[in-house]
């Protein structure tokens, strides 16, 4: 029974097609991409409007108010209300702009973000694309949003769109390397691009209780940080906002759009973190496994659906919580700090899979990580720099 | 490897490179370019070579091509339109595509239909590098990293 | 436990490691230095321990790790690494002392501007040693041996800022290096006659049977040379000028490099290599053994005479160094390789101590060296004084509780019944009396009778560097209770011989004529010294007792028997006439042909340019203008713009293309 | 009907000669680079092109020097891109008919 809901979805598309049957390959081939795309974009779409609204629901409860609770039960129609005023508002171009650019960044940002959705396994047997190098696939694609983003800023000739894109690419290009660096960890170990192999060896369960995810091993906690830190950084989300910091530069590159195109950058921002938390619940959580043996009833999607939202939760809560980063700050934690311990990973992964992968590589590749971690916080003077700080007043 | 996706790609990318080529506005060009390269990817797709055309896509969009705009925009003062057009380069380039066609048709050994060869998976792809190509892999690291400094040398504002 | 045996290569990479790592710091991280360097030490400390450890299991224990350096051609020249008793002693008593000294430091130089710097040369030296003791291959120890050498040169030219420091880091540099070119040719002639430089290697090292009996004859000269080495880095005597000027070095430096560890090279050198001095011994004499006994006898009593007329404390000490040394050398050369190198484990503690009680003693009056400045400083630095009287006994040879004196009196009994001449062991009765009187002279002069001009203001020193003193004092009296004959532990764990517990030996008639000798010397002492530094009679204060006394003596001593000046105007100026009759040669002789070659040339040189000028250049003018017509042509391809050069490389591609498709 | 090797290697020589149109055309030094790549990428697909329609080797050594190339590629595109930024610097334009010095 519970096989047969874990594969329902599956079932359902295996159904649909076989109305086709009969007609030439390659329309069965188009009908099923065709319906994974559909659904792809009917569940994130859905999940974008769900999570625009609580959000803000939970960033109200963490700022001690109530959130949007107008429109709708518990104001669950808010994403609605918005949708209709940002698709009913004038859309401004300015004279000056690089209209064709202008027009074409949001276009390519938002497909960009929802192309990197398709390589993920969202359950058994429910993976979109399946591609050999899916992982790199997806960072290919998603380097394709520098080039977005500048296009926005050059597009809209205006200099604070300018700056706040060169900003943004300065940082996206810092962080990209240790997402991806904090990556090969994961691919050394699997020895795959694929991300259904990936999930696959993070099945079953250490003496039967704790599940095999990457997280659970020193370096894959690690990378998986590392990950989730740069993850921040790539969807351009508090604390990293610089690019678009309001109290600096307006609102970055997407200074110079209104209505529906702003409402697209809106979206891409948003698609862009699910498919970063995605992917980081692929890497290093497991992917759609269940933690626990006897949890494995309920379907895979679901578990995946619940890592996601838990993972999406942190962003949101990391919202509420930490102030912005100043840009040089950040600069230097991607490449003073970051970027090291990165590597580290590698040397680290490498260590417990040669320590035989059983408790002692666990201990080793934790010396290792807590090895290098120590000295780069000497190196770093950290204990100096995030100390309390001392006002000094004049005298 | 059908004919009709090796039409629409061809097409796709030569006039994705006539514009990257022709264009008067820089940063358009720019942008055709990186246009073009996706058609290149997906010819390498059509090919069989996933994993070059991943890397095609990642280092040239990703990198490539957000350098070059940069570049437009800190020599900005040209940056508008490139008024000047060298018309013995059209003729040189058409001679040049001329000739290689004519060669290319001309060769009968050519026209040759792909054979079925296994699939090269990603896997095949890292075993060579780590054996057979495992020194040019390093030489081409050093290279990187040389150009890297290289690059930063040559940029760097000189201290007064 | 085991695990050593494979890893042997750690006790010194550790310490190195460490010494790069503090290389690459910035000068101002010293708290990040000390616990690197320290870190470093306490593991080598805890991994020779466990080596130490396991050398215990067996009698006569020795495990050997060789493995190939290189290749060339059908040869392959392998180093190694080994353990047995020998090399677990003195890699425990290094990383000991090592450690103690390196704790005393961080205190003594806490002021110094160039503090990492000063713990990534000790820590480099620690990791050289330590290395030099476990080395299976005569050619790994020599470089080890020259590693140490280095470190010694940059650790006495520590403070680089003073002429003096560095003219006595040159000196040691040079000076060992006149031993260690011996060293190296007896290095090369063994390998030569035996085709090997392991010690040990299975049965075919070359202090092994099947090694050995290649050398036959030439073992004599082999040994003879690698003794030189010996001589070089031990201080002894044509070559012992160096080690007193190498205390201008800072005083943690000359306690651990020279006086407990690298000095004693030579003598672990020996006793390593002890197998080519010993070969075909008749009743234990050999031609060379017996030059090393004479050499070592002359070493110890002259440093003795030298180090009574001494007023800098750390020279007293250094003399003092040198003549245990020499001491060392005859129990080797006399047969007692045991008892010499537990003279070597006694003395790296004991004379550690006493340089780090200088070392606190010179810190305490503000660096100042000149015992008759000194005095009464028991009152001020109760726990320096109680430490260093420790160290003095134990030096002086007292019995009983110091071990000093028990392996005294084990090298005075393998002396005495040694089958040539009876004179050498005369001479080291002596020698000991001798080193009673100038330890209760210096003893005196610093801590007893009233202070004098740098004793006023002095004070104990911290607790970080008297801590290290405790310790070694500790270590100096306890060691004691492996070297009494009635447990000979000790010597039975280098000798590889069971021991046994047999209280009757106890008492011997040799305890009691070193306990004559030791309270003769101490008792004179006392006597002739009671005034020293106050008014007495028509003797000044600041004058020496025995300088009243006998003057001309005195000096003599005071200025080291002359043996500088005698080098400077011997081997140095005979070098400085063979330097500028060189010079001369070059100048004159060998400028005079060549001058003359060259006015041949400017001969020929006249004739060729007038052929040149009115023949040949007529010809040769017509022929350049019309190059730099054709020139003039050609450049104007080159129009600087890339874009023509591409256009034309793009033409010649197509008229290639062209012309092969047309052959094809 | 499917492409043969022909039509590949056209239209990778297309690219070329464009990729050459380019670099001899345009007066900016940015065309220049962008042609130069463009050329590059029109050799990597003839490789690839190669190594797909001839019989299965050991190794892809097409694809292999295709990877290689991309490499390098992006090494170049760094260093020219740092020089049009010096040359910039220094003579204030990019515009190549302006950058004669070296006129014989």
């Amino acid at each position: 029974m519970s096989k047969s809901i874990d594969q329902a979805f599956v079932h359902a598309k295996q159904w649909l097609l076989s109305w086709l049957a009969g007609s030439p390959g390659w329309v069965v081939q188009v009908a099923s991409i065709l319906i994974n795309i559909f659904m792809l974009l009917a569940v994130f779409l859905t999940l974008f409007a769900l999570i625009s609204v609580l959000e803000r629901k939970i960033l109200a409860r963490m700022q001690n108010r109530y959130g949007p609770n107008r429109v709708g039960p518990f104001g669950l129609f808010q994403p609605i209300a918005d949708g209709i005023k940002m698709l009913i508002k004038e859309d401004i171009v300015p004279a000056r702009a690089d209209k064709i650019v202008h027009f074409l960044a949001p276009v390519l940002i938002a497909a960009v973000a929802i192309l990197t959705l398709g390589v993920i396994p969202y359950g058994r047997n429910m993976t979109p694309f399946t591609i050999d190098g899916g992982i790199l696939f997806f960072f290919a694609v998603g380097s394709a949003t520098e080039l977005a983003v500048f296009m926005a800023g050059w597009g809209s000739n205006n200099k604070f769109s300018m700056l706040g894109a060169m900003r943004a690419i300065a940082q996206m290009f810092s962080y990209e390397l240790p997402l991806i660096i904090s990556v090969l960890p994961v691919v050394m170990v699997v020895g795959s691009l694929t991300p259904d192999r990936i999930v696959a060896a993070q099945a079953g369960y250490t003496f039967g209780l704790v599940p095999r995810w990457f997280a659970f091993t020193p370096w894959g906690a690690a990378a998986f940080i590392l990950f989730s830190v740069s993850g921040l950084v790539e969807s351009n989300r508090t604390p990293f906002d610089v690019p678009e910091g309001e109290s600096e530069i307006v609102a970055g590159h997407m200074t110079e759009y209104s209505g529906f195109k702003y409402a697209t950058f809106f979206m891409a921002e948003y698609i862009g973190m699910f498919a970063v938390s995605g992917l980081a619940t692929t890497l290093f959580l497991g992917g759609w496994h269940a933690p626990a043996r006897i949890l494995e009833i309920i379907p895979s999607y679901v578990w995946f659906l619940v890592k996601l939202g838990a993972l999406l939760f942190v962003y949101i809560w990391v919202r509420g919580t930490l102030p912005r980063t100043r840009i040089d700050q950040m600069m230097n934690f991607a490449w003073k700090f970051m970027l090291p311990m990165a590597f580290t990973c590698i040397v680290a992964a490498a260590v417990w899979h040669y320590a035989s992968r059983g408790l002692r590589g666990w201990l080793w590749s934790l010396v290792v990580i807590a090895v290098v971690y120590t000295a780069l916080s000497i190196l770093l003077d950290t204990k100096r720099k995030f100390a309390p700080r001392v006002y000094r007043f004049a005298e | 490897m059908s004919s009709a996706a090796f039409v629409i790609i061809s097409i796709f990318t030569l006039a994705a490179a006539l514009a990257a080529a022709t264009l008067r506005k820089l940063m358009h060009a720019a942008l055709s370019f990186a246009v073009a390269l996706v058609g290149i990817a997906a010819f390498f797709f059509l090919l069989g070579a996933e994993f070059v055309g991943l890397a095609l896509v990642f280092i040239y969009i990703g990198a490539v091509a957000v350098l070059i705009v940069f570049t437009i925009l800190l020599t900005r003062r040209h940056a508008g339109k490139d008024r000047g057009f060298n018309w013995s380069g059209v003729a040189i380039a058409v001679a040049v595509f001329g000739g290689l066609t004519w060669s290319i048709v001309k060769t009968q050994s050519l026209s040759i239909v792909a054979p079925h060869v296994p699939a090269l998976t990603v896997k095949r792809i890292g075993q060579a590098l780590m054996t057979s190509y495992v020194w040019p892999l390093q030489c081409v690291g050093l290279l990187l990293t040389a150009a890297l400094i290289g690059a930063l040398v040559l940029v760097m504002e000189e201290k007064r | 436990m085991s695990w050593i045996i494979d890893h042997l290569w750690l006790i010194p990479a550790v310490p190195f490691a460490a010494s790069l790592v503090i290389l690459s710091l910035s000068k101002l991280r010293r708290k990040s230095a000390v616990v690197l360097a320290i870190t470093g030490q306490v593991v080598a400390l805890a991994m020779s321990v466990l080596a130490f450890l396991l050398t215990l299991q067996t009698q006569g224990f020795r495990v050997i790790q060789n493995f190939t350096w290189f290749t060339f051609g059908e040869q392959t020249l392998r180093l190694g690494f080994v353990l047995d008793p020998l090399a677990a002693a003195m890699l425990v008593m290094i990383s000991l002392v090592g450690l103690c000294i390196f704790v005393f430091s961080v205190g003594y130089m806490a002021e110094d501007k160039n503090f990492t710097r000063f713990f990534a040369y000790m820590s480099f030296f620690s990791g050289a040693m330590l290395g030099l003791v476990i080395a299976n291959s005569l050619l790994l120890l020599f470089i080890f041996w020259e590693l140490v050498g280095l470190a010694s040169y940059l650790l006495i030219g520590f403070w680089i800022e003073r002429p003096s420091a560095a003219g006595a880091a040159k000196k040691a540099f040079i000076t060992t290096r006149i031993g260690d070119m011996g060293f190296f040719l007896g290095m090369l002639w063994l390998y030569n006659r035996s085709g090997t430089l392991l010690f040990y290697d299975g049965g075919n090292g070359c202090l092994e049977s099947a090694g050995l009996a290649l050398l036959g004859a030439s073992a004599t000269f082999i040994a003879l040379l690698i003794f030189c080495g010996a001589v070089g880095k031990s201080g002894q005597f044509p070559l012992h000028v160096w080690l007193p000027d190498a205390m201008e070095g800072p005083t943690p430096v000359s306690a651990l490099i020279h006086a407990a560890t690298m000095v004693a090279a030579g003598v672990f050198l020996v006793a390593r290599v002890y197998p080519l001095f010993s070969l075909g011994a008749i009743n234990g004499v050999t031609s060379s053994l017996t030059i090393v006994v004479w050499i070592g006898v002359t070493t110890a009593l002259m440093a003795a005479l030298i180090a009574i007329a001494q007023a800098d404390i750390k020279r007293i000490l250094a003399y003092s160094t040198v003549s245990q040394l020499g001491l060392m050398m005859v129990s080797l050369g006399v047969g007692g390789v045991a008892a010499g190198i537990m003279h070597l484990l006694a003395h790296g503690f004991f004379k550690a101590l006493l340089f780090l009680g200088a070392g606190s003693v010179i810190h305490g009056c503000h660096g100042e060296q000149d015992i008759r400045k000194m005095g009464g400083l028991r009152r001020f630095m109760p726990v320096t004084f109680m430490t260093y009287a420790v160290g003095m006994m134990a030096l002086s040879g007292v019995p009983i509780f110091f071990s000093g004196g028990w392996t005294k009196e084990e090298i005075l009994h393998a002396t005495a019944h040694w089958p040539p001449s009876h004179v050498p062991y005369y001479l080291i009765l002596v020698g000991v009396v001798l080193t009673a009187l100038y330890m209760t002279r210096q003893i005196i002069y610093v801590f007893f009778g009233n202070p004098r001009a740098a004793a006023e203001r002095a004070h104990e020193s911290p607790r970080v560097m008297t801590m290290p003193l405790i310790v070694l004092a500790f270590g100096a009296i306890l060691l004691s209770a492996v070297l009494t004959p009635a447990w000979p532990w000790l010597h039975g764990y280098l000798a590889g011989e069971p021991t046994y517990v047999d209280v009757a030996r106890l008492i011997q008639p040799m305890l009691f004529v070193s306990l004559a000798l030791v309270s003769a010397g101490v008792g004179v002492g006392f006597w002739i010294y009671r005034k020293a530094g106050t008014q007495d009679g028509g003797r000044p204060a600041e004058v020496d007792p025995l300088e009243y006394a006998q003057p001309a003596l005195f000096r003599f001593l005071a200025n080291k028997m002359w043996i500088d000046e005698l080098y400077a105007r011997t081997v140095i100026s005979f070098s400085w006439m063979a330097a500028r009759f060189s010079d001369w040669m070059d100048r004159y002789f060998w400028d005079g042909l060549v001058r003359g070659f060259g006015a041949i040339g400017q001969l020929f040189g006249i004739f060729t340019t007038s052929v040149d000028e009115y023949g040949i250049n007529a010809g040769v003018d017509e022929t350049t203008a019309g190059a730099r017509g054709l020139g003039r042509v050609m450049s104007t391809a080159h129009s600087g713009q890339i874009q023509t050069y591409l256009g034309a490389i793009a033409i010649g591609m197509l008229a290639l293309l062209l012309l092969y498709a047309w052959l094809a | 009907m499917t492409p043969t090797l022909q039509v590949f290697l056209i239209v990778s020589a297309a690219l070329f000669s464009i990729g050459l149109l380019a670099a001899l055309s345009r007066r900016h030094a940015i065309f220049i680079l962008i042609g130069i790549e463009m050329m590059l990428t029109a050799a990597n697909l003839n490789f690839i092109a190669f190594w797909r329609f001839s019989p299965p080797a050991q190794q892809p050594v097409g694809v292999m020097i295709a990877i290689f190339s991309i490499a390098i590629a992006a090494a170049e595109a760094a260093v020219g891109l740092a020089m049009v930024i010096a040359v910039y610097r220094h003579y204030r334009t990019t515009n190549v008919d302006q950058l004669d010095q070296l006129k014989g």
